[in-house]
């Protein structure tokens, strides 16, 4: 038989095909953040420092932003950044994620920066950009982690005078803030504050992650001062943008894992023997390897074409479109790909001292935070016009 | 996509024949090709002089889209599916001066349709298993044997063909591919019927056929690396919808987004799925199509075709559990022997019935994972158990 | 590592064990109809006569009656019948399942009979039941092909005076039936009543149906003539069982159609050789079928359940439970089947001269006969307390 | 399903120790356990004398829940799974009348808490490559080796163990089986961290450690049948919940049904298939139940852990997703050493990593499936590569 390919509608051009392969410059930057992180963050340094009270590799994150400018990539030049975009970004993001690199990149580089880029022109934005751009401060955004993109915001923080009161939990990277982006409601509107950890007033506590290579916290909030950044839809509209390159990003991060967990999956078949072979000659095991393979390769596709269309594309609902897909189809492949990872590694895979546990929890959480993937679909269905019933 | 010189000749070629005007009589398709071939316009990626301007690859599809924009006539793809994919790239790899300069032309004009010659009953996965015999008789090879799954046989002019010259040398390297006349004596094509009642493909017997020794296509003993090539190109040309919802899941999107009576809800994510991994397919190819254009060919590929055929038969499945009383009505189930393909014209039984091929026709999905596992990833090949087998020791 | 079993909670015992395994009779049962079967419908025959105007085999059929009493096997003793159960009738449709025999055994054994004998003390009931039961007569329930248990029952037919005009399409084994067992709405409730075909009032048109195995038609009423049967409650109560009996009885026959693919596919695997090698020798192959043969085990002792709690449960929202498990397992089972059986015959089970079509046809058909598997999930799940919002 | 004789026993055994009485102080679990045994009570289908009565097997759920309605101290089973599991059925199976006198009253009260010494690194699911040493030294064997996955080793008084007696015959055939004394010098246990933080399992190590020879299980040589049997009774104790909606997907019904604002649409279906699976799972272990009580046993239970196992995945997997911000909590992350196995103890996260071991434990998924294919479809074995190579020959 013969393979036909099927006609296509050739009716209905593409208005411009996305830019799907990195530039020089990107593989690059890629080589660079994957020999610092080779260098610095072993699986073994980041095991060891998971129970730790230390959960985060300062050192690690000030190379990152001082040697590769991380933290300013997206912040624009006239603020101290390099005025890089949502495919630079994504190149770093899917290196932080193969070495599940125990940095608040997601709370701070991405999603904290994102919302304050939206609103750059806002004097509170302006200052707290410079400073993250150059390295000098970490933020956070302080919106429950598992938010979704696109649907209504909502927040049970109310500000008063300038003084907030509410919970938000729980929160990604918020032990490492200086400085925590919140959405609250204020008096009849949703503003934007910033504030900063307080011991009395905006009490930080950690929560035992499931993922424990990236923390997560609980903010309690009583009458703490916070400086005003923006009010009315402005306010709304950063948390958008943030959570929706959050959502680019993190799917990038899932490729960076999944491929981990194949690399890794693959390395060790061909070396563990039994029955005097390699197990990765068993027939059952290679075709499972090759369709982990297959979905990483639709997966990274997906993962780039949503940060060409945050970088490019002009429609938002189309960014929210590409961006959808590529949440969905990313956390469903990453959690499929370490899940075989622990299968076919055996009992070596469930012990502690073996990294895959590290991978299979951050696929895990990931695949929750800014919405799991059953929920990007819901709100593709709408954007797309099919509804459920 | 296309620098001005190539729209130029474009826009002339058309207006010569007035092909845009409406008000003309319709332009004759074959003296059009004709002409699109002799101006380096069929496939601008052939050298100059066999229908091409030595472009890049990628350009074709931006040719085609200014022929369609202009109004020209389609291309004879539909009508000679196995001419466009395989024959011609493979006589332009493999042939020699004169095959190239005679054959290429009226493939693409659709004079001479094309048919393939590979599987045989005992050689379907096992490729390189082939038992058609050619011997060596003069000038000429006489050619005995069965083949099997040829679509266009009953409409072929030609075929290209892989038969075994040596059954003592081990069974891969005793294979030679020829150029075939399907009306040839002893030449015998019967429908092969199928699952959805018509008969797309065909068994063809060979009995004593003489094929002339300048029909052969590559060296004698090397058939089955040119066979390989033609096999590459064939799985290359599954290039997924160019376009969002095109395809089996753009019928069952459509008829979700037009009865809403239809839905289900418990169905919807099912659905989405789909519809996600149908976009992430279409990106994928766009990637595949952007590296090869860089000139960093990637592995991507590989898996294109055992995607392809998920998407179509698990979007199929669900469009008939969508339909449900409707589901259960086959439109046609005559045995019709189709002359061009065309999987979205029929009912969505038809569908459901006919996509189950995809993941058999041209390289089973099973072939193509081990193909991934082995030769992308390096994963160790099984042990096999039949060695060097000669041709004479492959079980029938 | 050691598999530890669950602790079970001992504090919630079921009350009666279902009875899982055929006994004597039935192993005895099963015997006769597979010997029959195997003696007088080779699938080449039922392949032979698909496309041909007699697309039943009656003859077979009145063997089946005659020589095993299929058609008396649900009806009471006092009407002739040999008042079995639906464990006993489960039997025969696994049978008739794996040989995807041609004859009115759902419409006129399980579906119309089931009907007739919930209102068996009614005239006209008790009049067809004898005939039924002495296989003098062939009946069909005039109900569409894919209503699902359970649901609220609606019908386009009207009766005014005892003449029944609307549609009702598709219709299993309607060419085979002398009679039409058809729920009307008359004069404000809804009625049972029997018709017979007829070319002016009463008129049967074929369809062409996706299971080459299974007519289904079309009727389309016209002041038709009808006896009246029951009205009232009943006549919907008798529906309702006709529905979940036949839901019970396509679970078994899906049992039979899996059965079949996979004793088919395992031994082509022994027999077909490529690479120098039985292919059923590649691991990945093996393990496929291992799973259809785990997923068969389970679908049966479902089928076994479902016939059982008909037999014998009195809570009739029991009895819809198992019903519905089994409807939604068995259906996705046997198309799961299939489907591996077309894959792995490669080229020869995509021929019309290979069986494997006439399966595939089948089971894709049983799944969406009397309810998909998602619209049974969606009934059970009413059934158990876990709605979907 | 027991006979008005059992039933009395089993009240005036309870009576005895008014162990069903509220306003009595508690009895002692240890003497009521012995007391059963001694009565025939503890095993009932084990032989009279030895803790049973000669019933039939699966007269033991009728007994376990008339004492449990007689409000009865429960069996030892949690502490001591091995002991129950694996070691009781082994020895009466293949212990000498000593061993069968002396071990297994104190399993069942659970006096003597047992583990097993099977797996190694480098033998897992190829268990025959067992490594561990049992060199005979007068009446003693010297023991050397690593074992790992032992789950109770830090409680246990007792182990079975797998160790290479000879390793110059083919590799299934050097093995043999004994009783080893985990308090004897040289036997080393340390934990083994597993991915949900805890430490369920251990390494054991032997250093030249005298196990007697009366402690030897079945005949030198013939350690591998032995353990054939062992494994067949644990993956026989993977029951399968009694009841509806136990174990693992009872934990996501009940979340579902208790938490209407954690509900989604778009994950309804996916709950609905895992119950409808765990609702056939449920009736596919009463099945076989009754085919074992009609003494023609079906091959059903092969497929029962693979069935068990995905369930588990499936259901914890979605319980994650339901929970979606709760899902990102883990209760704790400290180094426990659990000394009784209960799995729907814990929270959620613990669930979800704990059952990824399902699928591994006791013989992986892969290896089941294969014995399925093999054992009861009886399709061909792979062409194998490391003939029958001695134990020296294995690979480590």
């Amino acid at each position: 038989m013969t393979a036909i390919p099927p006609v296509s509608d050739s009716s209905r051009p593409e208005p411009r095909p996305r830019q799907l392969v990195i530039n020089e410059d990107q593989e690059a930057l890629r080589t660079a953040v994957r020999d610092l992180l080779s260098d610095h963050a072993s699986w073994a340094s980041v095991l060891a420092r998971a129970e730790t009270d230390a959960p985060y590799d300062i050192s690690l994150w000030e190379r990152l932003s001082h040697d590769l400018g991380v933290t300013g990539l997206l912040i624009p030049e006239e603020f101290g950044g390099a005025g890089g975009n949502a495919r630079d970004l994504a190149v770093i993001s899917e290196q932080l994620g193969a070495f599940v690199a125990p940095v608040p990149f997601l709370g701070s580089a991405v999603l904290a920066t994102a919302a304050l880029v939206a609103v750059r022109s806002e004097p509170v934005a302006s200052e707290l950009l410079r400073r993250l751009a150059g390295g000098e401060t970490t933020a956070t955004l302080g919106i429950s982690a598992t938010t979704v993109p696109g649907g209504v915001l909502s927040t049970t923080v109310q500000s008063v005078g300038g003084l907030l009161t509410g919970t938000v939990t729980p929160v990604v990277d918020l032990a490492a803030a200086e400085h925590i982006i919140v959405l609250t409601w204020d008096e009849g509107e949703p503003a934007l504050y910033a504030i900063a950890p307080d011991a009395a007033t905006a009490v930080v506590s950690a929560i035992t992650p499931l993922d424990l290579t990236r923390p997560i916290g609980g903010l309690e909030l009583a009458a703490a001062p916070g400086r005003l950044i923006v009010r009315g839809d402005p306010a709304l509209a950063a948390v958008a943008t943030a959570l929706v390159t959050g959502a680019a990003m993190l799917a990038a991060e899932q490729v960076g894992v999944a491929q981990w967990a194949l690399d890794t999956t693959v390395a060790y078949l061909k070396d563990r023997h039994q029955f005097g072979r390699p197990i990765g000659s068993f027939q059952a095991l290679k075709h499972r390897m090759a369709q982990v393979w297959r979905r990483v390769g639709l997966a990274r596709a997906a993962a780039l074409a949503a940060a060409d269309a945050l970088a490019g594309e002009s429609d938002p609902d189309e960014i929210a479109r590409v961006v959808a897909v590529a949440a969905s189809y990313c956390s469903e492949t990453s959690v499929f790909a370490t899940e075989e990872m622990i299968q076919l590694h055996g009992g070596i895979g469930m012990t502690w001292e073996h990294p895959a546990h590290l991978y299979l929890g951050r696929a895990k959480a990931d695949e929750l935070i800014l919405g799991a993937p059953d929920q990007h679909r819901t709100r593709l269905a709408d954007l797309v016009g099919l509804p459920g019933s | 996509m296309v620098d001005a010189d190539v729209r130029g000749r474009i826009a002339r070629l058309v207006d010569e024949y007035a092909a845009g005007d409406p008000s003309r009589p319709p332009v004759d398709r074959g003296a059009f090709l004709g002409s699109r071939f002799d101006a380096g316009l069929a496939w601008v990626h052939f050298p100059r002089g066999l229908g091409g301007l030595g472009l890049p690859r990628t350009a074709q599809i931006a040719v085609e889209g200014e022929f369609a924009r202009l109004g020209a006539p389609a291309t004879a793809q539909a009508d000679n599916v196995i001419g466009y994919g395989m024959a011609a790239p493979t006589i332009l790899e493999f042939g020699t001066a004169e095959q190239r300069d005679t054959l290429l032309r009226p493939i693409f004009t659709g004079e001479d349709i094309w048919c393939q010659l590979f599987s045989e009953p005992g050689a379907g996965s096992d490729l390189a298993a082939v038992a058609t015999r050619a011997v060596r008789d003069g000038d000429d090879w006489v050619v005995t044997g069965q083949k099997v799954w040829t679509s266009f046989a009953h409409t072929a002019k030609w075929a290209i063909l892989l038969a075994r010259t040596n059954a003592d040398v081990p069974k891969h390297r005793g294979l030679t591919y020829f150029i075939a006349d399907m009306t040839a004596p002893g030449v015998e094509v019967r429908p092969l019927r199928q699952l959805t009642g018509e008969a797309e493909f065909n068994e063809v017997f060979f009995t004593d056929v003489r094929v002339p020794d300048s029909a052969r296509l590559g060296d004698e003993g090397n058939g089955w690396a040119v066979a390989q090539g033609t096999l590459m190109n064939e799985r290359m040309a599954i290039g997924g919808g160019a376009t969002r919802e095109s395809g089996m899941l753009g019928k069952l999107a459509g008829l979700w987004r037009d009865r809403p009576e239809l839905r289900r809800p418990a169905l919807h994510d099912r659905l989405m799925q789909l519809w996600v991994e149908a976009e992430a397919y279409r990106f994928s190819s766009e990637r595949q199509r952007q590296q090869l254009l860089a000139g960093r060919p990637g592995p991507d590929g590989s898996g294109s075709k055992v995607t392809y055929a998920q998407l179509n038969q698990g979007s199929t499945a669900l469009e008939l559990e969508v339909l449900a009383a409707e589901g259960l009505h086959h439109e046609d189930w005559s045995l019709r022997r189709p002359t061009e393909s065309n999987w979205l014209a029929g009912g969505a039984t038809h569908r459901y019935l006919r996509t189950k091929g995809n993941s058999i026709e041209g390289g089973t999905s099973e072939i193509l994972l081990n193909v991934i596992a082995e030769r992308v990833l390096g994963l160790p090949r099984e042990p096999r158990t039949d060695g060097s087998p000669t041709g004479k020791d492959v079980p029938r």
